[in-house]
């Protein structure tokens, strides 16, 4: 009975998978599940409603979107089973994953199977490692971390600035970054720090911070965090300006620190809710009753990227497409894209942000 | 008392923060014979079988046992494990403890781990079945159906020990000690639940045992149809003291192992109301 | 979910009605502060937004869930007690034995049944891995019954071993294999050390505590372990020194090229298969060897009763000792097979949940059931994968299906324990010679 | 000296946290033996109930600070019980009498369930409410540092103080008590005595939840930041608190949660934060060498 029981399960498993398509399949992976599920909620809604646009308006070549969505948790092996279930699917593009840790073991899986992906994970080793399908729609954390380095040398200078990550692969990389960018202005952080995220209770760093007289917190890490610090700081009666990464576009980060997320700068790509050939897809959104924050339009525009590439390519072969889009320019509702040998952004152009009074603006130059 | 002495304890005291369980107690024990220790409830009798055995580190006092291969050995230094293994003084317990999922017949050769252990090298002989290896397992089963025979527990070999009744369980325990090849064996109250029938047949294994393998043995009991019937020597505790030692009549008759179990005025038949006590 | 509480016969459709009703209200004070509100984000601050439709379905659900899982258990038991009178021959120890032919069968065969389909090789792939870590934690909890909350340390320490011994030495997959499972059974006897004298629960929390400790320091130890980025390229194993890659270095054979086939991807899943599949078999193998030994029958001993191992003769210390070392060595050989088919691992592979899945496909499988944590493996790897068309419910089932099946079997699927030896047997054995 | 007061008077409040979260871990363990790893999230369920019934109460404009606390508080506690109830009678009340394991493991799925249910009903975001309490009591003013003591965190200590009190009395003093311990002791004999044993340990599971529901609501008040991931973290912390003090007993839960809210702050204050948890294993697992059944536990004897 259990015999047929496991056969039965692997044959629903295959079963599953060999669907035939018509459609061209294209997929998204991402944490839809767990910590940091708010930003696959985003990946997601951004990649339902390009597909939706594009489908609109005829598909690609003539043919239908269809999508998969793929939910990794964050979690390295999981993505891997994600990646193998995608190629199964016969996927023609995949925009994930979200956590550089997923991504760096997925896209092994997606290289052999010849699927050209558009990343937006920031860890360097995401296109140092020579694959051919890995093209990354956003900067690199060593980029980003030398404009906000560079930006807090200029304009707090002479004041103190305590370093601080939250030891995941990200936000030691952006805070390393950080630190090197400010040594090399010749400005030595006060303190060098790492927490544990997940935790709620930072008061013992808010008070080191406090007693070290630290003004600036340059930080590598994810919002939730940077939420908690700075309320606990505001509660110490620490006034503390923080420096952080593209995870700071999360709204949530007002909710939870309330005003004093005014005092939060970071560096992202220049907003594409500003950029105005995107106009009209923000307010679709926006009718769509979704915000248009963080990936939303990343989402969007890797999607764009695959039609425009497909379109370019007239085919959706790999060798076409990768050829395609090393070689092509591609407009984008973030604007236009170029990708090098990498397969990184020519131009990711990272600007530093202000949050103001729950939206989040340029900060002064 | 011509046997030669086997163990002797000289001065053992056994305290537990301010509570004395044993309190400067000697006696000996002669080799080949059957030496029971008897007493109320809380007289310190498995305290002094957890002394010796190694499960608890006296206060002060030496336990030294005159071991006909190895010579002369000092229990109360000895771990644990050791007292078992090294000067082969082997116990069994008052609250039956066999590996109850195990079969009969596995605890039996558990019993012998530590020769099996030597044999199987680390386990790599084991791992490949090794003629040195082969060879001492059959050992190990031959001594194995040899107490089953002698206990009368072939027929239920391969039942899980925890599945047994009670009486069994009992007769299980002692063939298990018997398998460690013991020079003392120290049986905590071995007729404990045991019906008359059962007792009876208790004695004659006791003595049996002690006549003709030649094994001493060190008796916890209540039941006085039992140490009557099989000690050769008999030790009363009371409050942790040695209160009388003898042969079972010296014993009977003794007026302060009287006053120990009823109290001073009573004049009833003591054997019988000790033997009630338990 | 409600419907779990197995309450007293109730045989009446009054009680049955009586008793659902109650399931229905405990299920309404549940559903009120989860159900049936939520706050929701709006421009920066909360508002609370009610669901009562939901709750209400959830409520009539509980009801008619309860009320139909009584009607249909009370059915069951009513057959059950006529039938009662029937003996009931135990047949377990066969079932196993011919279910353990079937699943090696379909395991042997299931690539060539699935040679073009990736995922379910590569998810077969997985649930071996746990397969063989249950059969190296069973050595510890099932056998031993030391309970081991951090059994992914030792899966860590040998995936760290083979990530390290590569990038600092080019030590290859076989070369480094034994070297992490001696590495990892050193780290099994150092946590055994502190903690001999520990029992039951203050073992499982050292011990998860143990797990910890490897994992923080795996992300700190930024020189060592290059932190939370991560070990990378970690090469893949090859077969006889036959690499299995598309472009193979200049003047050497690939796989592909060496039997002139046309290199795929796939070759390189089915080998990685294939290669688990011998290891876990062998572990397999290994396992049940050990169990007929001395150390495996100390063991089992230990388990059953600690005390009376002692006044056996039986150096305590050794035995568990001897548990932790084996066990932390099988979790090592599966962490050097785990680094080289990932090719990549990071210390976020390495946190307490693993070792709870661990956990938990030895104890729902049948503690010491050899067989047992295949059928848990499969079940408990197979759940969330299957449960991937549920989207975001599926860890919510997965959790539900943990508490459903040790409500349903407490002492695991396969609980019956196979005697490792038989007098019957022996004597003819021992008559032999 | 100043930055050491301050960091004591923080290690306190965290302290005081895993403490309240640890006795529900004892008092579960000591009525019947069992780990309930669910316990964690039964308090991040509290934490939820919090944040709705505060977002509730400011929707109603209900203004007055210990009329606003008392309400959720009661709200909480009431809801998380009913949880506390529901979770015994599920998952382990069927497994009693079954492998020490068992249960544990049913613990683990409860506790995966109960992370996936908040998350699917409450939703994977934060969820955060704007300050309750604001502003604190300067201590001492030192040239370069100001020692201050927030009023929630003095709000904490006070009600883990009075909880502490409340439970000590409860557990020696009423007849519930008794019933209790008689349970931890010998469940069978407590039974033949008339006492009904299931309700005893049902009632034992609500208590546990009502302090984890205090705990959620102080959290609450003091974070002011609720995700459905908080439960695995404090819990973890917590049931390390329960067994450095000796699991199974009251004041050592609470001594347990002190010295590990202590320890992590001064770890991280003077040595490095990094390695803070790795301290706090650490000195559990030096403790536990020395101390096998905790600092305050009864020593387990060996019985022969």
């Amino acid at each position: 009975m259990k015999k047929t029981l496991i056969a039965t399960a692997f044959l629903a498993l295959g079963a599953q998978i060999n669907l035939a398509h018509a459609d061209l399949t294209v997929a998204i992976a991402g944490p839809m599940t767990g910590q940091y599920a708010s930003a696959g909620d985003q990946i997601r809604r951004g990649a339902e409603m390009a597909i939706a646009d594009i489908n609109a308006k005829g598909g690609v070549l003539g043919q239908k979107l269809k999508l998969e969505v793929g939910d990794d948790a964050c979690d390295p092996k999981q993505a891997v089973s994600v990646a193998n279930t995608m190629v199964n699917k016969k996927i023609v593009f995949m925009h994930g994953h979200w956590c550089s840790s997923s991504t760096i073991p997925a896209s092994e899986v997606y290289q052999e199977a010849d699927i050209p992906m558009a990343t937006v994970s920031t860890n360097p080793q995401v296109t140092e490692r020579g694959l051919k399908n890995v093209f990354r729609i956003m900067g690199r954390d060593d980029q980003q971390g030398l404009v906000a380095g560079e930006y807090l040398a200029d304009k707090f200078k002479g004041k103190k600035i305590a370093v601080v990550d939250d030891k995941s692969a990200y936000g030691k990389g952006l805070a390393d970054e950080m630190a090197k960018a400010l040594n090399g202005k010749g400005v030595k952080p006060t303190l060098r720090e790492s927490i544990t995220a997940g935790e709620k209770d930072y008061s013992g760093l808010v008070t080191k911070l406090k007693q070290a007289g630290v003004e600036v917190l340059a930080y590598g890490g994810y919002h939730t965090e940077v939420a908690l610090i700075l309320r606990q700081a505001q509660q110490a009666g620490l006034k503390l300006t923080v420096m952080g990464g593209d995870t700071m576009t999360n709204s949530e980060l007002v909710t939870a620190a309330g005003a004093s997320a005014d005092n939060v700068m970071f560096t992202f790509s220049p907003d594409p809710r500003k950029n105005p050939d995107a106009a009209p897809v923000v307010k679709r959104f926006r009718d769509a009753k979704v915000e248009p924050e963080g990936y939303v339009m990343y989402a969007y525009a890797a999607m764009q990227l695959f039609e425009q590439a497909a379109t370019q390519a007239k085919s959706t072969k790999f060798a076409d497409l990768e050829k395609a889009m090393r070689g092509g320019s591609f407009k984008t509702v973030i604007g236009d894209m170029n990708f090098d040998a990498k397969g990184d952004q020519k131009k990711p152009g990272f600007v530093v942000y202000q949050w103001k009074g729950g939206q989040y603006d340029y900060a002064a130059k | 008392m011509s046997a030669a002495t086997l163990l002797s304890v000289e001065n053992l005291t056994m305290r537990f923060g301010g509570l004395t369980a044993i309190d400067d107690l000697s006696l000996s024990v002669p080799a080949g014979k059957i030496t029971a220790i008897i007493g109320p409830n809380g007289a310190g009798k498995t305290t002094f079988f957890n002394c010796l055995t190694g499960f608890y580190k006296p206060t002060t006092g030496s336990v030294r046992l005159a071991h006909p291969k190895r010579g002369e050995m000092r229990l109360e230094t000895m771990t644990g494990h050791r007292v078992a293994r090294d000067a082969q003084v082997v116990r069994t317990f008052q609250n039956i403890r066999l590996f109850p999922k195990m079969t009969v017949l596995e605890n039996l050769i558990v019993a012998q781990h530590n020769r099996l252990q030597d044999a199987s090298r680390f386990s790599i002989a084991g791992l490949f079945s090794l003629p040195g290896y082969r060879k001492a397992e059959v050992e190990a089963l031959k001594t194995a159906v040899h107490w089953l025979d002698r206990l009368g527990l072939t027929g239920i070999a391969d039942t899980a020990a925890g599945d047994l009744p009670y009486g069994t369980q009992r007769r299980i325990e002692i063939a298990r000690a018997l398998c460690v090849d013991p020079v003392l064996l120290c049986l905590d109250e071995p007729a404990a639940g045991l019906n008359p029938r059962e007792s009876a047949e208790l004695n004659t294994l006791l003595l049996s045992l002690c006549r003709e393998e030649g094994i001493a043995i060190l008796l916890i009991e209540h039941d006085m149809s039992v140490v009557m019937n099989v000690s050769d020597h008999i030790c009363v505790l009371n409050y942790g003291r040695k209160i009388a030692e003898g042969t079972p009549l010296e014993i009977r008759n003794d007026p302060q192992v009287i006053k120990a179990y009823l109290g001073e005025d009573d004049e009833s038949e003591p054997a019988t109301l000790i033997g009630g006590n338990a | 979910m409600s419907a779990v509480i197995v309450a007293r016969h109730a045989r009446t459709p009054t009680e049955r009605f009586k008793d659902a009703a109650w399931v229905a209200f405990v299920a309404l004070l549940l559903g009120i502060p989860m159900v049936g509100m939520t706050t929701v984000d709006q421009g920066g601050a909360l508002v609370v937004t009610t669901r009562f439709g939901v709750l209400a379905a959830f409520v009539a659900a509980s009801f008619a869930g309860r009320f139909a899982f009584r009607w249909v258990m009370d059915q069951y038991r009513t057959r059950r007690d006529a039938k009662s009178t029937t003996v009931k021959v135990d047949r377990t120890a066969k079932v196993v034995q011919v279910l353990g032919w079937g699943i090696l069968g379909v395991a042997l065969f299931l690539p060539a049944m699935y040679s073009d389909n990736r995922y379910v090789v590569d998810t077969a792939t997985t649930v071996l891995i746990y397969v063989m870590l249950g059969w190296g934690l069973n050595v510890v909890v099932g056998l031993a019954g030391l309970l081991d909350l951090g059994y992914v340390a030792f899966y860590a320490v040998g995936a760290y071993t083979y990530a390290l011994l590569f990038t600092h030495f080019g030590w290859t997959f076989w070369e480094a294999l034994p070297a992490a499972g001696a590495m990892a059974a050193t780290f099994g006897i150092l946590l055994g050390y502190p903690i001999l004298r520990l029992r039951g629960d203050y073992l499982a929390i050292v011990t998860l505590g143990f797990g910890e400790i490897i994992r923080v320091i795996l992300v700190n130890w930024t020189e060592l372990s290059n932190g939370p980025n991560g070990i990378g390229s970690i090469p893949r194993p090859t077969l006889f020194g036959l690499p299995f890659e598309r472009n193979p270095a200049e003047g050497e054979q690939s796989f592909a090229t060496f039997f002139g086939l046309e290199f795929s991807g796939m070759h390189r899943i089915i080998f990685l298969y294939y290669l688990i599949l011998v290891l876990a078999l062998l572990t397999n193998l290994f396992v049940s060897r050990l169990r007929k030994l001395p150390v495996g029958r100390a063991w089992e001993a230990l388990r059953e009763d600690e005390i009376a191992c002692k006044a056996m003769g039986m150096n305590v210390t050794n035995v568990k000792l001897s548990a932790f070392a084996i066990g932390a060595m099988l979790g090592g050989f599966a962490g050097v097979f785990f680094a080289a088919r990932q090719g990549f691992i990071s210390p976020e592979s390495f946190t307490f949940s693993e070792s709870a899945i661990i956990l938990a496909i030895v104890v729902l499988g049948g503690m010491g059931s050899q067989m047992g944590v295949v059928l848990a493996a499969l079940v408990l790897v197979l759940l969330p994968e299957l449960g991937r068309n549920f989207a975001e419910y599926r860890m919510l089932l997965f959790g539900t299906a943990m508490v459903l099946i040790m409500v349903w079997k407490p002492s695991g699927l396969l609980s019956s324990r196979e005697p490792t030896i038989r007098l019957a047997k022996a004597s003819a054995m021992g008559g032999q010679k | 000296m100043a930055y050491a007061l301050q960091q004591l008077i923080n290690g306190l409040t965290l302290g005081a946290v895993y403490g309240l979260i640890a006795i529900g871990y004892t008092m579960v363990y000591g009525i019947i033996g069992m780990i309930n790893f669910a316990h964690g999230d039964i308090f991040m369920v509290s934490a939820f109930i919090a944040v709705t019934a505060f977002t509730l109460l400011a929707a109603f404009d209900i203004t007055s600070l210990p009329l606003a606390i008392t309400a959720v508080l009661i709200v909480a506690i009431f809801f998380t019980s009913a949880y506390g109830w529901a979770v015994e009678r599920m998952a382990y009340r069927p497994l009693r009498g079954s492998t020490r394991l068992a249960p544990l493991i049913s613990a683990i799925g409860m506790s995966i369930f109960l992370q996936n249910m908040v998350q699917l009903t409450q939703g994977a975001r934060v969820k955060p409410i704007p300050p309750v309490i604001e502003g604190g009591i300067v201590l001492w003013t030192t040239p370069d540092f100001t020692v201050q003591i927030a009023w929630t965190q003095i709000l904490i200590i006070l009600v883990t103080v009075v909880l502490m009190v409340a439970f000590t009395w409860l557990i020696t003093q009423t007849s519930f008590g008794r019933q209790q311990r008689a349970c931890e002791q010998d469940s069978t004999m407590t039974a033949l005595l008339g006492i009904n044993v299931d309700r005893t340990i049902s009632l034992t599971f609500m208590l546990g939840a009502a302090l984890a529901a205090v705990a959620g609501v102080m959290v609450t008040v003091y974070y002011g930041v609720v995700d459905f991931y908080i439960g695995f973290v404090a819990g973890i912390k917590a049931f390390t608190a329960a067994v450095l003090g000796g699991i199974g007993s009251l004041p050592g839960a609470m001594l347990g949660g002190l010295l590990i809210g202590l320890i992590e702050s001064f770890w991280a204050a003077y040595l490095s934060a990094e390695y803070k948890d790795v301290a706090t294993f650490a000195i559990l697992i030096l403790v536990l060498m020395f101390r096998p059944s905790g600092l305050l536990g009864r020593p387990e004897v060996e019985k022969v």
